[in-house]
């Protein structure tokens, strides 16, 4: 690849181009990123192995030059960049935003839950003050706002465009923008074919940033593993994105070849026995089954030791609200059988452990290891695996799997936030049935308290200790990202996992 | 009277089915060759689990992916299998899904194609539109649609692979009724007071069987093949059990990074057995038609 | 005369009817049995109740299954395959692009192994029972018992990674090379109208991997039938005939024995090419070609009906006329068909 | 011209090697027709193909001398040969339609080998490919051309075949059964076409064949083959009226001539007398106004169109016809295989036709109505023994046991003649006439009041059919059925019938006693049927008569 052109591979299909439409698929987002800006963004920072990552802990502008809170704390109003402006010219204004917003809010499915997490729920809270001011009236004060508001999805469209294509029955131009984006961001799409590739051009005049340093980015599909490998490890592309941990280990000791590997935040990979399943409803033989997962074995197999073990924590009480953090559980198939016996479970159990087939990367060997451990105290488990397809429907929404592999990740870098999804009942990731009585007021306590707040850190370590003891979620270890570059750099990592070309430099 | 009985009458009694078939044997060497493959894979299948050193499904981390030694003749896997082991004692399982699948098929297939075959007419349009519409099908995804609406057991495996081979036999065995359908046998054996039904189940159908029987062998290569492809795009068997495709298809990542063995003992196996199966349908052919020697 | 061949021919076409009819239920029904609620699928991460119950509805899913059936015929009426959820295109726009590069790929590998296995089959039927005889046997077989997927891999692990004499398996064209303007969606003929030859070699380069690994597979069956039908004309009566007239070998090859060969190995080719375009799944995910096999194997797995409808419609229709062609051939070949019973 | 000396040929074959040929000589002479006729398997086929060299795979010439016209062919190169053949010697085969390329136009394929020989060129092999077709007296030479074998009826297809093999003006023709599997009619047309071709020519012919009769008929000299020898060697007339070798004899004998009777066909030490019987004059079936449509691709075909008869207890009918005048067609009917379209078949008074073919296999008459098939080989299932073919019958009409069949099967196969030890062979293992015989044990097993014989002898031998025909009369007078005889060879018919049937295109043109219509044939097309056959040389010496 020559001069300022960059080329990635990746192993997945991009499916829409924009991010608000139902059937999107999480590959897609990065042209959220890429091609779109929002409001405000995140920092950027330099991690211990040199390699870069966005700040939570800082916002930066983006689309808005500044903002400040309403007195009450119940209002955000917004300073838009003057010189914003679309890719076809046209100025960014806050009827723009107001739009987007509107649409993110309205349209319903993903775009809607994500602005939710936020407290961004109704057109009404959006309002658009002039052609650069734009104010959001906030429904309750929360610390998650802010943050929600650099995620991909509230983008901000040019709404002038939208609407010239949007009819009757499709108000918010789905149809045209899932094929034509219309924003303002550092680079266009210049070529689209879904299955086989997406190509960026730069965006001259881009407002919202520094010029970006490469002109083009050729990002491949290219489905097979190997073949990615093959390529980036011949130099015939600069960038091999979301590699298996495998290659990303045996490739970083390669010359010319930069493996970045960064733990993804707020991120477990999990076993979970399921509390609607006889056994599992007691709490000793969960304790018990995570003390018989064969850890280390398990993250030097399945994750090559990339990414952070979770387990053979210290103390059965947190000292800190760092999350995730190791869970006081290691192999000690002794103190497994103890449990069970006392369980009344002596003599073991059948179960199926089931996991997802579009996952069975990792998952496969980290099963196949658990079962073997959990045969030794006495449990057998039959390995199923649910079609990707199903895989949803099964684990999240029926939640419907007795025993199996589970990950979630939260983009709001919060444990609270975490929870919120993964252990209250009836929340989509909590795919174990728990509940908790303490669990529930806690989280809805701490959720959108503020992290400073004197009585934040108390609640978290409860919450967190409480989990340890009951195992709902049987951490494994802190999954990893893992992306090879040769003769490129300035790659960052985001906590969207997705790949955005602006920093960028040919080598 | 019994002049010309006798001399016209050749040598041809000493030729018995036995003696036919030692001769091809001998005559051809890769006939020969294919059955002597078959006996490996017969007796690995039988045997394997009790010649083999390791648990085909213990795993090893601290062992893992260790190239080919005299421990290890076919090398370790990822979770520190034993390769060889788990070729072995695939053997079984993938004989038996092929097996399965094409004696399935056979079954059905010869019903159906000798009952459109001899009673002709509506049925047998209604059943060449049935074939035609499987056929019509790209079979290996029909293989797989079957497969990932059943779910991917051994058996819904079996049922799928049948399912698309059923038209072959089918068109087969209705080709085969067809011809003899007026034949004078079965038109002696009516006058001798057989019913349809008998005419067509112990006089014609037996004669329909040796073609069949190269098609038989042949699809069991296809049958193993259609099982690998179904594990290569992750609709094959449950892991941990040991199958070459499964095994192939996670060995095939592993190629580039240098640990070649993994795919390529199981994906010999695979091809050693579909080999012997292809052979076998040609030695069998030259046995059923003579014709085809000088 | 030539009424009579029409006939003949609008009388397979009539039989197609039920076929394809046969195909749309099947195909219906299957996809409804996949496992899996597309709507929870399509609804994304962290989509609540809702939003699926949303979703649910904009697919159509929450009718009746015979009124989801009403509705995917009235489409089809119209013309309509409906909308791929997984790629987000419609139906048809997907099948146009992604037909042709597999057409192209198994139609350059059909040529390969045509070139190779019917010249292997006549020279093995000339010489039956030699060591070329049993030789052929052996390689062509060898050819076919090979999984394309892992001929595929060891293919590029080979001339690509090793060697490196192979273009990188990047799909139909290396990003160097500038796509040509859709015409026909062929690469190499798209090339060749727009004049641009270095994109024709491009896309040609592409090609040889995995055609050969297609090809590989194809040479048996088409080897072993034009052995066949090479050594049963060859034993035949008007082969005799010529020789015993004087006419030379070449002859008695070419226009005696082979053409009436050809026959039964058009009919192979035409099952090997069904067979193959449906088969090159494995192939095209190896070789990240963006094939429809791959396109049918993606749209299974999270359950795209309107993807998989299409795509086994068009394949059937795709089936249909493959058979359509083969009988026109055979009526060019063979003077007899259309005259006798069949 | 042509000399072959003491040629032997062999075959490596997986037993060993088989001596097809042991020595024979013979000569043609410039302008001569040799004859030679044998029995099957005798190595006439096999002596022409080795000196066209033309031999199948592993067979080769293993001594002896072969020359043509001074030049040793014995020896000749394969491209020497490829240049004689066609332009010096050319062959026709039987089964003309198999010999012609079924997908290339007749008038290519003349031209083909008039380009070959350099008899034509681009421009004018059109022209001469017309010219060769109008020489075998192809009527429309010019439509004819674009023609494809299909196309043709057998007769003009052996013509194309003769006139490719004479195209390059050959010195030599050596025709192999040239009319084997045509009709008796076509037959005649086209032996008389080649003679007539020959004599115009000046060319000589080796004319191959097993019919003495026909032999007789058209060559100059006859060469009499068995076992791979010449046994015997002279005119026709010589042959006939004083063979010298037993076999040439028995030949002659076996021969069907007109003046003939079903006994002396026998070679002499064979002949029992003949047994008195006289049908009883009661009727057993009337057939009236059967009629049998078939739908057809492109219409209906009418096979039979309304015929009537009767045949008398005891009584043996023949039905003669040329190829698809609807004689199988009718026997079908008669034993309840097929249903007539419409018409009424009384067997003894009850008509038949009202039960459907489907179920009679359950009515109480299946057992008397039984028949024997034109091809036995094919009437019998490859996989079943002799004995098996036999008992299916006795075991699922009579409900025997296993020891009552084994006696009856055994009680039959002495009726019929058939060594017991061949009971337990295979079809495939069984002479043509042995199997005949097993044909008839089956049919008559159950005795049966009727008995259709839809061309017994068509696929036999003179000899063998000498054998089945005289069984059938020795059985009709032991048993008292009464028969329907299908044949094409009125000869045949004449030899065992008391009355003929004569049918054309579906319909009865003629029907009467033997001796009439054989005689004083009325219609023009029993007149043509009659003539066609071949007439061997009257005998001068005293037939043998019935005692
Ligand atoms: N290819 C062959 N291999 C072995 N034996 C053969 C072969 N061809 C012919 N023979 C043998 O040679 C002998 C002579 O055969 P040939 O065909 O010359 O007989 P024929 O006199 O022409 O008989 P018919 O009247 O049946 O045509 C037979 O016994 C036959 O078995
Ligand atoms: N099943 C059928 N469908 C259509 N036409 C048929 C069918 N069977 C016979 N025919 C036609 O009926 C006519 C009489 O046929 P049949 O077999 O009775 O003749 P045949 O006198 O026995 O001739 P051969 O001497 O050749 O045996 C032929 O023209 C044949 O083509
Ligand atoms: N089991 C199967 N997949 N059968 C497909 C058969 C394909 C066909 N025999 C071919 O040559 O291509
Ligand atoms: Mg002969
Ligand atoms: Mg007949």
């Amino acid at each position: 690849a020559s001069g300022d052109v960059v080329v990635a591979v990746t192993g997945q299909t991009i499916n829409s181009l924009d991010i608000h439409r139902t059937g999107t698929n999480r590959p897609s987002y990065q042209v959220a990123v890429n091609v779109y800006d929002r409001l405000v963004s995140f920092g950027t920072k330099t991690l211990a192995d040199g390699s870069l990552s966005y700040d939570y802990s800082v916002i930066e502008p983006e689309v808005a030059e500044s903002w400040e809170f309403a007195d009450d704390g119940m209002a955000i109003v917004f300073k838009l960049r003057p010189e914003g402006k679309f890719q076809d010219g046209s100025p960014i204004t806050a009827a723009d935003v107001k739009w987007s917003f509107d649409r993110a809010v309205s349209v319903g499915g993903f775009p809607t839950v994500q602005m939710k997490a936020g407290s961004l729920e109704k057109p009404e809270q959006f309002e658009a003050v002039d052609d650069l001011t734009f104010k959001i009236n906030l429904l309750r004060k929360s610390k998650l706002t802010l943050p929600d508001l650099a995620v991909p999805v509230p983008m901000i469209i040019n709404s002038k465009v939208a609407l010239a294509n949007a009819t009757e029955e499709d108000p918010w131009a789905m149809e045209y923008l899932h094929k034509t984006p219309a924003g303002s961001g550092a680079f266009k799409v210049a070529a689209w074919k879904p299955g086989e590739q997406l190509v960026y051009e730069r965006n001259d005049d881009w407002t919202s940033g520094p010029l970006p340093a490469v002109k083009r980015v050729v990002l491949r599909e290219v489905p097979s593993p190997a073949t990615r490998r093959a390529l980036l490890e011949r130099g015939d592309v600069n960038m091999s994105f979301n590699m298996p941990n495998k290659d990303a280990k045996e490739l970083s000791d390669l010359d010319g070849i930069t493996v970045a590997t960064t733990p993804i935040e707020n991120s477990i990979y999990c076993l979970c026995p399921n509390l609607a399943f006889e056994p599992f409803k007691d709490k000793r033989v969960r304790q018990a089954i995570a003390f018989a997962v064969p850890y280390d074995e398990v993250f030097q197999t399945a994750a090559y030791g990339r990414g952070a073990p979770m387990w053979g924590g210290e103390n059965a009480t947190p000292t800190d609200i760092s999350w995730p953090q190791k869970f006081p559980y290691s192999t000690d198939l002794e103190k497994a059988k103890a449990l069970l016996e006392e369980a009344g479970y002596g003599d073991g159990f059948e179960v199926p452990l089931s996991i997802s087939q579009s996952q069975a990367d990792w998952m496969e060997p980290t099963a196949l290891l658990i079962q073997e451990n959990l045969a030794k105290i006495g449990i057998t488990a039959t390995i199923e695996k649910v079609p990707g397809a199903n895989w949803r429907t099964a684990s999240l929404v029926e939640k419907r799997l007795p025993l199996h592999l589970e990950t979630f990740g939260g983009w709001l870098n919060y444990p609270c936030y975490y929870f919120f999804w993964a252990y209250l009942e009836g929340h989509l990731f909590n795919s174990s049935n728990y509940r908790n009585e303490e669990i529930e007021a806690l989280t809805a306590e701490t959720l959108h308290m503020s992290v400073e707040d004197p009585d934040y850190a108390p609640k978290i370590k409860r919450m967190i200790e409480i989990v340890w003891d009951e195992v709902p979620r049987i951490a494994l270890w802190q999954p990893a990202l893992n992306v090879g570059t040769h003769d490129v750099s300035g790659y960052e990592y985001w906590f969207h996992r997705q790949l955005d070309v602006r920093g960028l430099k040919k080598a | 009277m019994t002049d010309s009985a006798q001399d016209l009458s050749p040598q041809t009694t000493t030729d018995g089915p036995l003696a036919h078939m030692v001769y091809v044997l001998r005559s051809n060497p890769v006939t020969l060759l294919a059955f002597a493959m078959f006996l490996v894979l017969i007796v690995a299948a039988l045997f394997g689990p009790s010649l083999v050193a390791y648990d085909p499904l213990a795993s090893n981390a601290s062992r893992a992916l260790q190239p080919p030694s005299w421990d290890h003749l076919f090398g370790t896997d990822n979770l520190g299998r034993d390769v060889f082991s788990r070729v072995i004692v695939a053997t079984r399982l993938d004989l038996a899904i092929s097996i399965a699948a094409v004696a399935l098929s056979f079954v059905i297939g010869s019903v159906l194609g000798a009952i459109a075959g001899y009673w002709g007419g509506w049925l047998d349009a209604v059943l060449n539109r049935l074939f035609d519409t499987i056929m019509a099908f790209p079979l290996f995804v029909l293989a797989m649609g079957i497969v990932a609406a059943l779910g991917n057991t051994v058996e819904n495996i079996v049922y799928a692979t049948a399912v698309i081979n059923i038209p072959f036999y089918a068109r087969l065995v209705r080709a085969e009724v067809n011809i003899r359908r007026d034949s004078g046998f079965a038109l002696a054996a009516k006058l001798s007071g057989n019913s349809d039904l008998r005419v067509l189940a112990l006089h014609i159908y037996p004669n329909a069987l040796p073609p069949m029987m190269v098609q038989v062998s042949l699809n069991l290569g296809w049958a193993i093949l259609n099982a690998a492809g179904l594990s290569f795009i992750g609709m094959g068997v449950r892991p941990p059990t040991a199958e070459w495709g499964i095994m192939v298809a996670e060995g095939a990542n592993f190629i580039v990074s240098g640990e070649w063995w993994l795919a390529f003992f199981p994906g010999f196996a695979l091809m050693f057995a579909v080999f012997t199966f292809n052979l076998l349908g040609d030695g069998l052919r030259d046995m059923v038609d003579p014709r085809q020697r000088t | 005369m030539l009424p009579d061949r029409l006939l003949t021919i609008g009388l397979r076409v009539a039989q197609a009817l039920p076929v394809i009819f046969g195909v749309i239920v099947v195909s219906f029904i299957l996809t409804r049995a996949l496992p899996g609620d597309p709507a929870v699928y399509f609804a994304g991460a962290a989509a609540d109740e809702a939003s699926i119950a949303e979703v649910r509805s904009a697919l159509g899913l929450d009718k009746s299954l015979p009124a989801q059936f009403w509705i995917y015929l009235t489409d089809l009426a119209s013309g309509d395959l409906g909308q791929s959820i997984s790629t987000g295109q419609s139906v048809a726009s997907d099948l146009a692009t992604r037909l042709p590069a597999s057409l192209e790929l198994t139609l350059i590998s059909l040529v390969l192994s045509c070139s190779i296995a019917i010249p292997l089959g006549i020279l093995a039927a000339t010489r039956p029972g030699s060591a070329v005889d049993h030789l052929c046997r052996v390689l062509v077989t060898a050819g076919v018992s090979l999984p394309t997927f892992f001929t595929g891999v060891v293919l590029i692990y080979v001339f690509y990674y090793l060697l490196g004499i192979a273009p990188s398996p990047l799909g139909r064209l290396d990003f160097v090379y500038i796509e040509p303007d859709q015409v026909t969606g062929f690469y190499l003929i798209d090339a060749a109208i727009a004049g641009d030859w270095e994109t024709w070699t491009g896309s040609l380069k592409q090609l040889v991997l995995p055609a050969i690994t297609l090809a590989l597979f194809t040479l048996a069956p088409l080897a072993r039938m034009t052995r066949a039908a090479m050594l049963s004309a060859l034993s035949s009566d008007y082969v005799r005939t010529a020789r015993a007239a004087g006419l030379t070998e070449e002859k008695v090859l070419s226009t005696y024995a082979f053409r009436n060969a050809l026959l039964p190995v058009v009919t192979t080719l035409g099952m090997v090419f069904s067979f193959t375009l449906g088969a090159n799944v494995l192939v095209e995910k190896v070789f990240a070609w963006p094939g429809i096999g791959s396109y049918a194997v993606e749209a299974l797995v999270v359950s795209d009906y309107a993807a998989v409808q299409g795509f086994v419609l068009a394949m059937a229709l795709l089936f249909v006329a493959l058979n359509l062609v083969i009988d026109l051939t055979y009526t060019m070949i063979d003077p007899r068909i259309g005259f006798q019973t069949k | 011209m042509l000399s072959i000396e003491k040629l032997k040929v062999s075959f490596q074959t997986r037993r060993g090697e088989v001596q097809a040929v042991r020595g024979v000589s013979l000569n043609v002479d410039k302008g001569e027709i040799l004859g030679i006729v044998g029995e099957s398997g005798s190595g006439k086929s096999v002596t022409s193909y080795a000196l066209m060299h033309l031999l199948d795979k592993g067979g080769s010439i293993t001594g002896g001398a072969l020359s043509y016209g001074g030049l040793d062919l014995k020896n000749a190169k394969e491209s020497a040969m490829r240049d004689l053949r066609g332009r010096e010697i050319s062959m026709i085969f039987q089964n003309p339609r198999a010999a012609l390329n079924p997908i290339r136009k007749v008038g290519h394929q003349i031209e083909d080998v008039l380009r070959r020989h350099a008899k034509a060129t681009r421009f004018t092999a059109r022209a001469e490919a017309i010219k060769a077709l109008e020489a075998v007296r192809i009527h429309d030479a010019e439509a004819r051309y674009h023609a494809y074998p299909f196309e043709l009826s057998g007769g003009m297809c052996q013509r194309v075949v003769i006139a490719i093999a004479l195209a390059c003006d050959p010195k030599l023709l050596i025709a192999d059964e040239p009319t084997t599997g045509l009709d008796i009619t076509t037959q005649k047309a086209v032996m008389d076409l080649i003679s007539e071709l020959i004599a115009e020519r000046g060319m000589s012919a080796l004319v191959i064949t097993h019919d003495l009769g026909l032999g007789a008929q058209y060559c100059d000299r006859i060469v009499v083959m068995k076992d791979g020898e010449v046994v015997e060697e002279g005119a026709p007339e010589q042959l006939f009226v004083a063979p010298k070798h037993a076999y040439t004899r028995k030949l002659v004998d076996a021969t069907p001539r007109a003046g003939a009777e079903v006994r002396s066909l026998l070679p002499k030490s064979k002949r029992t007398p003949m047994p008195q019987f006289h049908p009883s004059g009661t009727p057993l079936l009337e057939v009236r106004d059967l009629v049998k449509t078939y739908q057809g691709k492109f219409g209906p075909v009418h096979a039979v169109k309304g015929i009537s008869f009767d045949v008398q207890k005891g009584q043996s009918v023949g039905l003669v016809g040329e190829s698809g005048c609807g004689k199988s067609t009718t026997s079908s009917m008669l034993v309840r295989l097929d249903d007539p379209t419409s018409g009424v078949i009384r067997f003894n008074g009850e008509d038949l036709a009202q039960t459907p073919a489907q179920s009679f296999a359950r009515d109480p008459r299946r057992a008397s109505i039984q028949m024997v098939f034109q091809d036995a080989t094919d009437s019998f299932n490859p996989r079943h023994t002799a004995r098996q073919s036999i008992s299916e019958p006795l075991a699922r009409l009579a409900k025997m046991d296993r020891t009552q069949r084994r006696a009856r099967v055994a009680e039959l196969s002495d009726l019929v003649g058939l060594p017991q030890p061949l009971l337990d062979r295979f079809p495939h293992q069984l002479s043509g006439g042995q199997k005949a015989r097993v044909g008839i044990a089956r049919a008559i097993a159950l005795n049966p009041e009727f008995l259709v014989l839809d061309e017994p002898t068509a696929a036999l031998d003179v000899s063998i059919q000498a054998v089945v025909l005289n069984l059938l009369v020795d059985l009709r007078a032991k048993l008292g059925v009464s028969y329907l005889f299908v044949s094409h060879d009125l000869h045949v018919v004449r030899l065992l019938c008391d009355h003929v049937v004569v049918m054309k295109d579906g319909e009865i043109i003629e029907q009467g006693p033997t001796a009439q219509v054989m005689d004083t044939p009325s219609h023009p097309y029993t007149r043509a049927l009659l003539s066609a056959a071949p007439k061997p040389p009257t005998l001068t010496r005293p037939t043998f008569s019935a005692a």
